[in-house]
């Protein structure tokens, strides 16, 4: 019984406090802009009011490849551990992680995998250049961002011997963050965020000004709202999985939280003072100092195992 | 049925259709597909026999020996499994061109001299078996001219250059051994010591590493798989590279044996590492390749050299987990890379032969079922999960990452990465976008054509949710090789391996998918609208090519293009343009005057006698 | 009983009694050589699986050896014997109609005393009568490459006379040289007292005997006639040099080197010289554009892999030569024989004539792509089991030496595969030229197909079944490495 | 001294030997070759009689001049001989034949310029 409860529960977490963290973005840009801003649930509104909205479809992968892109990062979640110690026993295994059993980091980076590649197929089915391009550009940038997450992932992984999440949380339970144990690593993580969330300075996907938020170019109604919700789950997803590796997780729902709106408001700040960069520069940038740091992080990881 | 029965159906399978060719075309269609499938259901119900028997006594004094074991069985039903598919996308593909009886039965025989190869249980079958698939491949390479044929001759030439390596190796076993019977060997070879297996180890690591494009052996393959006719490259790719990876198995654990295969080379540098090492480099550079081709099976055949990366990682690792990894890889790659060059070949097909990317575009209006498939097949390609790909990337992964080679981990993720941006570009200029208007009427593919795309999609997704029926063959396999056999549940592993399951994975996916349809739902379906009904910032959408294909990684191809070239090629070529200098001016010798030839006469009878009196002689 | 005298006199009777059958009927002369060459298949056949137990010593004129000249039919001489009397049979039934032009009568004489001269080499127990049927081989040779008279034919032929010549006195020097110290030219004789003479004598008598023969054998760099000569000759007379000619000079340096002089510490020399011959020869082919001249090149670099094989001095490496000489023989002949009516077809030697040849002479093209693989050496052809015999050979002596030998011949066999499938490919996946003239009197008759064809045949069979030949290669090899039992088979005891 | 008197044939067949391979190496003019060749062949002869040759031996005939074996010079190369000036003869011919013959084509016999087949 915990068991469903969970599983209907962690997504439904993340959606909620995904749009809420969408909306606080909007908000904090505009004080940093010395602007006063929408309400923090504007998301929530506009969702509601795309959904009322009668769209176009130019046709039946157009409209899935949402579906699925949403539907693979939820089920993203349910692999990440959302607070708890094996101490509290709310809980089948005291975490809020309802398929902990079912697969672990491995599972969830091809998972995060299923959100984009949803997107970019849906927006490709369109015969718009500017959504074209904006898939583009994402896939560039996931694999301009991925190589250092690679690495960092790796180094963790090799840190804690094991592919679990939910160990690699336990473990820092126990022994102290993984920002401590593997800092840079975590620093390179904490670098390429922006990259991953597609904010500024790496906002060139949807770019609105440029190719018309690229690949949601033709988007509109039911499906906008989908992939609202879907960068809302996948904005979670991020942040979550940073706490989960680097700042141990949580001891429960309320500190995991508090620790990925810290995290949150740190690439709010970035998010808000930095210009866009093309996308060679942002080529660039993540193979040379996030991947530098990640990979100085796992010759160290190997050398002291090896050791 | 045993072995022998097998491969006399599949050799007079290959004779016979070739017969009833020069009477009916018709006839040898079905006769063709009646043997591949009767190979299919033959293999199939020996599952489980383990038997060796001499089929051919004294065959220049050796005994040429056929065996079923598990191994032998997993490959064996792969090929003809494959092999069969290829035969049924044939029967349009090939129909109405010429040389149609040529090519039925050159596909036959390289099926059954595979099928020859794994279920040989001695070297010498092997070699036979292996070099009768290598010249009959090279026939079907050939096959459409053209630029076929330089392709075919790079090929064979690069392969009879591993035979000979390999044909060295094996007579080098047999000199010290004096049999070649597998099983033999591996009894026999225990004692062996010192550099003997290493050398072996190398020799035959030339020959199947040309047969499966290990870099830098590779550069046959993207010739050779972009020439061929689409369903002979489902074939190559799928299977015939396989071959290379059967050969590492069976000369790395089924004749040396893990024991002695982790002392074979140097104490700092292994042999199994320096493999392991190669199967990072031929993920890497291949992958990288492959997203800035713009052809499309060009594409698939730098993917396929990628992929082989990923198999030859894991058997170098040298660990249960990793052979089984590569074992369900092998058989993974071979589904949906058939997939895909089948689904290519489909649409080369429908289109006459346009295999150009940024020609294409929006076939999934015209052929909705091969985009379907080809979906799956890139998908399993890139090993999302609920895919055959995603468990036996997993599997190597994991054993990577717990055995700590987290840098050979980051290499095969990166190509894993790199994958992702191939598949969608093939996909997406091939079927998404905009359809071409003199496309706009294109039939879907026959039936015949999409069956084979449908099965191998089938596979994909079945083994991807239900991995465990793979895995218990493969688990035994690894258990023969003398490893601790791997365990596997129906839906994934249990807790002793690591947390895998499959079909939670599965049923939470369908649960929420259920969900976002069902909110979907309340709001109102859209307007479906012409593809020329989208968003131009107010201008009218031209009619002409519009959406974005060309260079479509252009970015990271400026960046990364110039490193990027096929080094290893153009070396080869440089080094053959050479040596056929040097040959002809070998033939310079032969001047054409009668009298320097009566020097040579002279030459060589004072050399004799001047070296006897030197001492010499 | 038959007596292996037969084998010589007979086809010779016929050779000569050719001009007189031509005198009653023209149509029936052309049918001689293939009578006589089918006898002595016959023959040679039938007293093979004595010969397997032990050589058939045949003595002139009651007189015993080493007085008389004697024939001794060994196991290797009557398998030898009967690949000649094949080929010979064969090539002359595909002469039948293939020869069109010129002083047919010459042709049918001339073609017969080559494959008797042939036959005599490898069956003669004498050393100076070794000479004289090579002499026969020879000059029948010289004439036949001539025998179109037109320009290229007359230059080989003369080219070869020339070397010929040069070679043959050679091989008399080194004759009377040997003569002179051992004082008899009965070959087991010599054996039996050439232990006891050593020193430099002896080794430049073997020395002037093997530049001697080298040139029939083609050895490098004694072999430049051979490309004139294979190129320039009729297809049939290529494929009988390139069949037979050359393989009865290399088997008389072979029988000079072990049976007669043991010489043992000549054979390394002899392993480089043949590797050397094998690159050299398929390098030169690689570059041809015309595919006699190609196929003779080839025929050089086989050879230097035989002249390898036989310098391993095992028995397997005997067998293997020998193996490789029949393999060799079959498929070159088959070879220069479908490319003989393929260049009636398209009145050119260019390999880029032989475009969409596939579909205009299937049924040659076929064979000719049977040939080719079987001279690659792949299998399920001859060509494999033989070069795989050689092969094992090799690395069964275990020696550093001859496996680094080996392993650089081996990229003589890459090359030929290169050149060889250049051609398959020419043959089939070339489209033909549009607007080809159809030549009616270029398509093959009944007589060129029916060898050609048979040839096919038998290169695949033996490839499958090699212990049809096998049984005779352990004896064959022996032959030529059991010195004594050669002797003693000879003297008597 | 002695050398010259006791091998003096020797030295003479080896001399028309190597005189005639001159020739076939040095000379242009086919004719001269074939002469070459030809003495070439007389010298291979002389030397095989003179393998045979005894100082003072008389023919090979049981006869009353010589009873004894020893003093006969040896049958055997002069048998040889015999068939080899046969053969000498024919290869001759057949050269010369050729030679017309490619006269008849170049018109020339300078084998500097018969260099239709090469390579």
């Amino acid at each position: 019984m915990t068991r469903i409860i969970q599983l209907v529960l962690s997504p439904l977490i993340a959606l909620v406090v995904g749009v809420l963290l969408l909306g606080l973005s909007r908000k904090i840009i505009a004080r940093i802009h010395r602007r006063y801003g929408p309400p923090i649930y504007q998301p929530v509104i506009d969702v509601i009011r795309m959904m009322s909205q009668r769209s176009i479809s130019h046709g039946s992968l157009f409209d899935l490849g949402v579906v699925f892109a949403l539907a693979g990062s939820l089920v993203t979640v349910m692999f990440i551990p959302l607070g708890g110690t094996q101490a509290c026993q709310p809980f089948a295994h005291g975490v809020l992680c309802p398929l902990s059993s079912s697969g672990g980091l491995l599972v969830v980076m091809y998972l995060m995998l299923l959100g984009p590649l949803g997107l970019a197929l849906g927006a490709g089915d369109s015969a718009n250049p500017n959504a074209s391009i904006g898939v583009s550009r994402k896939l560039l940038l996931a694999l301009a961002y991925e190589v250092p997450f690679l690495l960092v992932i790796l180094a963790v992984m090799s840190h804690y011997e094991t592919i679990s999440l939910t160990e690699i949380v336990a473990r820092q339970q126990q022994a102290g963050w993984g920002a401590l144990s593997v800092p840079l690593s975590a620093v390179a993580a904490f670098l390429i965020l922006p990259a991953m969330l597609g904010v500024r300075p790496f906002d060139l996907v949807s770019a609105p000004q440029e190719i018309a938020s690229g690949p949601m170019a033709e988007y509109g109604g039911r499906s906008l709202a989908l992939i609202k919700l879907y960068g809302a789950t996948h904005l979670f997803l991020v942040i979550a999985l940073f706490v989960d590796l680097f700042l141990g997780g949580g001891v429960n729902l309320a500190t995991f939280l508090l620790k990925m709106l810290i995290v949150f408001m740190a690439v709010e700040m970035i998010n808000a003072v930095l210009p866009r960069v093309k996308i060679e520069d942002a080529i660039k940038f993540c193979w040379k100092w996030p991947a530098g740091l990640a990979l100085l992080q796992m010759a160290i990881t190997v050398l002291s195992k090896s050791g | 049925m045993s072995a022998q029965g097998i491969l006399i159906t599949a050799f007079a399978g290959a004779g016979l259709s070739y017969a009833l060719g020069l009477t009916s075309a018709r006839l040898r269609e079905v006769f063709a597909i009646v043997v591949s499938v009767l190979l299919v259901c033959l293999i199939a119900i020996t599952h489980g026999q383990g038997a060796e028997h001499v089929y051919y006594p004294d065959f220049l004094g050796l005994d040429l020996v056929l065996r079923m074991d598990a191994l032998a069985w997993f490959f064996a039903i792969t090929v003809s499994m494959v092999g069969c598919l290829s035969v049924i996308f044939s029967l349009h593909y090939v129909r109405g061109k010429e040389k149609e009886n040529f090519y039925y039965f050159a596909l036959l025989l390289v099926n059954a001299a595979m099928l020859g190869i794994v279920l040989s249980g001695d070297l010498l079958s092997f070699f036979i078996f292996w070099e009768i698939m290598s010249w009959a491949a090279f026939l079907l390479i050939s096959y459409k001219r053209g630029r076929a044929l330089d392709a075919g001759l790079k090929y064979v030439i690069m392969s009879i250059l591993g035979s000979c390596a390999m044909l060295l190796a094996l007579l080098y076993l047999y000199a010290n051994y004096n049999t070649l019977v597998i099983s033999d060997l591996a009894q026999q070879i225990r004692s062996a010591a010192g550099g003997f297996p290493l050398w072996v180890m190398l020799a035959f690591a030339l020959g199947f590493g040309i047969k499966c494009a290990l870099i830098p052996l590779h550069t046959w393959l993207p010739d050779a798989h972009s020439e061929a006719p689409s369903p002979f490259s489902a074939v190559l790719s799928g299977i015939l590279i396989k071959m290379g990876i059967y050969g590492f198995i069976l000369v790395m654990y089924g004749v040396v044996g893990l024991k002695l295969l982790l002392e074979v080379g140097a104490p700092w540098l292994h042999f199994h590492t320096v493999l392991c090492w190669l199967g990072a480099i031929t993920i890497l550079i291949p992958t990288f390749i492959a997203l800035l081709q713009d052809d499309a099976k060009r594409l698939l055949a730098w993917s396929s050299i990628g992929q082989i990366g990923y198999i030859m990682l894991a058997i170098g690792v040298a660990t249960s987990l990793g052979l089984a990894g590569a074992l369900f890889h092998t058989l993974n790659h071979a589904v949906f890379k058939a997939l895909l060059f089948l689904a290519v070949g489909a649409v080369e097909y429908k289109t006459g032969g346009v295999r150009d990317l940024n020609r294409l575009g929006g076939l999934i209006r015209r052929m909705p079922v091969t985009f379907a498939c080809a979906l799956i097949g890139g998908l399993g390609l890139i090993g999302v999960p609920l895919t055959s790909g995603f468990v036996s990337k997993w599997l190597i992964y994991k054993t990577l990452i717990t055995e700590g080679h987290p840098f050979l981990a980051l290499a095969a993720l990166v190509g894993t990465w790199g994958a992702i941006l191939y598949v969608y570009k093939l996909l997406h200029n091939m079927f998404l976008g905009q359809l071409p208007e003199k496309y706009a009427n294109l039939e879907a593919a026959p039936f015949s054509m999409q069956l084979p795309l449908m099965i191998c999609g089938f596979i994909i997704v079945l083994f991807g949710i239900l991995p465990g029926i793979p895995l218990s063959v493969i688990g035994g396999i690894v258990g023969t090789l003398g490893f601790e056999p791997v365990t596997a549940t129906l839906t994934g592993f249990g807790p002793q391996i690591g947390p895998l399951n499959t079909l939670n994975l599965c049923a939470a996916f369908a649960g929420v998918l259920l969900v976002i349809v069902a909110f979907r739902g309340i709001a109102a379906r859209p307007k479906p609208v012409s593809q020329d009904d989208s968003y131009a910032a107010g201008a009218a959408a031209p009619a002409g090519k519009y959406h974005h294909t060309v260079r479509f990684y252009d970015p990271l191809e400026r960046m990364t293009g110039g490193y990027l070239r096929d080094w290893v090629d153009q070396f080869y070529l440089s080094a053959a343009g050479k040596a056929k200098g040097v040959f002809n001016g070998v033939r310079r010798i032969y001047t054409g005057d009668v009298r320097t030839y009566v020097m040579y006469i002279v030459a060589l009878l004072t050399f004799l006698i001047f070296a006897h009196t030197a001492g010499w002689l | 009983m038959v007596s292996p005298i037969l084998l010589i006199a007979v086809p010779l009777a016929l050779a000569f009694l050719t001009p007189m059958v031509g005198l009653a009927s023209k149509s029936a002369r052309r049918y001689m050589p293939a009578i006589a060459m089918l006898f002595n298949f016959i023959v040679a056949m039938s007293l093979l699986p004595k010969a397997l137990e032990a050589p058939i010593i045949v003595r002139t004129a009651g007189w015993a050896p080493p007085l008389s000249i004697h024939l001794v039919a060994g196991p290797l001489g009557l398998l030898l014997s009967s690949l000649v009397a094949l080929i010979g049979l064969l090539v002359a039934i595909y002469g039948i109609d293939y020869i069109r032009e010129g002083a047919r009568a010459r042709y049918d004489v001339l073609y017969t005393l080559l494959l008797v001269g042939a036959t005599g080499v490898v069956l003669t127990g004498d050393l100076f009568n070794l000479f004289v049927f090579f002499e026969v081989l020879c000059i029948s040779s010289y004439a036949l490459v001539a025998y179109r008279g037109d320009s290229a034919g007359v230059e080989a032929g003369m080219k070869y006379l020339i070397q010929g010549a040069i070679g043959s006195s050679l091989v008399l020097i080194g004759i009377g040289l040997l003569y002179g110290t051992v004082g008899t030219l009965s070959m087991a004789d010599i054996a039996s007292s050439v232990g006891s003479v050593a020193g430099s004598r002896l080794f430049i008598s073997l020395a002037f005997m093997i530049a001697g023969f080298g040139v029939e054998a083609a050895i490098f760099p004694l072999n430049a006639w051979l490309p004139d000569a294979h190129s320039s000759a009729p297809s049939s007379i290529s494929a009988v040099l390139s069949g037979v000619a050359i393989k009865a000079g290399l088997y008389a340096i072979a029988r000079v080197v072990y049976t007669v002089y043991g010489a043992s510490s000549i054979l390394p020399f002899l392993a480089v010289l043949g590797v050397v011959t094998l690159l050299v020869g398929e390098m030169c082919a690689f570059a041809q554009e015309d595919i006699k001249r190609l196929l003779a090149f080839s025929s050089i670099g086989q050879m230097g892999l035989i002249l390898f094989a036989l310098a391993l001095s095992s028995a397997t490496g005997i067998s293997g030569a020998v193996f490789l000489i029949i393999s060799h023989g079959l498929a070159k002949a088959l070879l220069f024989l479908a490319t003989g009516y393929m260049i009636y077809r398209t009145g050119s030697r260019d390999i880029s004539s032989l475009a969409g040849m596939g579909k205009r002479m299937p049924i040659m093209s076929l064979c000719f792509t049977v040939g080719a693989f079987s001279l690659m050496g792949l299998p399920p052809f001859v060509g494999f089991a033989s070069k795989f015999t050689i092969v094992r050979a090799v690395l069964g002596t275990g020696s550093t030496f001859f496996i680094t030998l080996l392993a650089i011949g081996l990229i003589g066999t890459v090359i030929e595969g290169a050149y060889f499938l250049r051609i398959v490919q020419w043959l089939y996946f070339k489209p033909a030229p549009e607007a080809m003239p159809e030549q009616t009197e270029g398509r093959a008759p009944l007589t060129a197909l029916v060898p050609v064809g048979l040839l096919a045949v038998l290169i695949v069979t033996i490839g499958l079944l090699p212990g049809i030949v096998g049984r005779a290669l352990g004896p064959a090899a022996d032959d030529l490495l059991d010195r004594a039992a050669y002797i003693q088979h000879v003297m008597g005891d | 001294m002695n050398f010259l008197t006791s091998y003096i044939h020797y030295v003479g067949c080896f001399a028309l030997v190597l005189i005639g391979l001159y020739v076939a190496l040095v000379k242009s003019n086919l004719i001269k070759v074939i002469i070459g060749i030809n003495l070439i062949d007389t010298g291979v002869n002389l030397f095989l009689v003179a393998t045979g040759y005894l100082g003072g031996g008389t023919a090979p005939i049981f006869s009353k001049a010589a009873e004894q074996s020893q003093e006969m010079v040896d049958p055997v190369p002069q048998a040889l001989v015999l068939t080899a000036i046969v053969i000498g003869v024919s290869v001759l011919a057949l050269a010369l034949a050729l030679a017309i013959k490619v006269y008849d084509h170049n018109g020339t016999l300078d084998l500097r310029k018969l260099k239709g087949l090469k390579w």
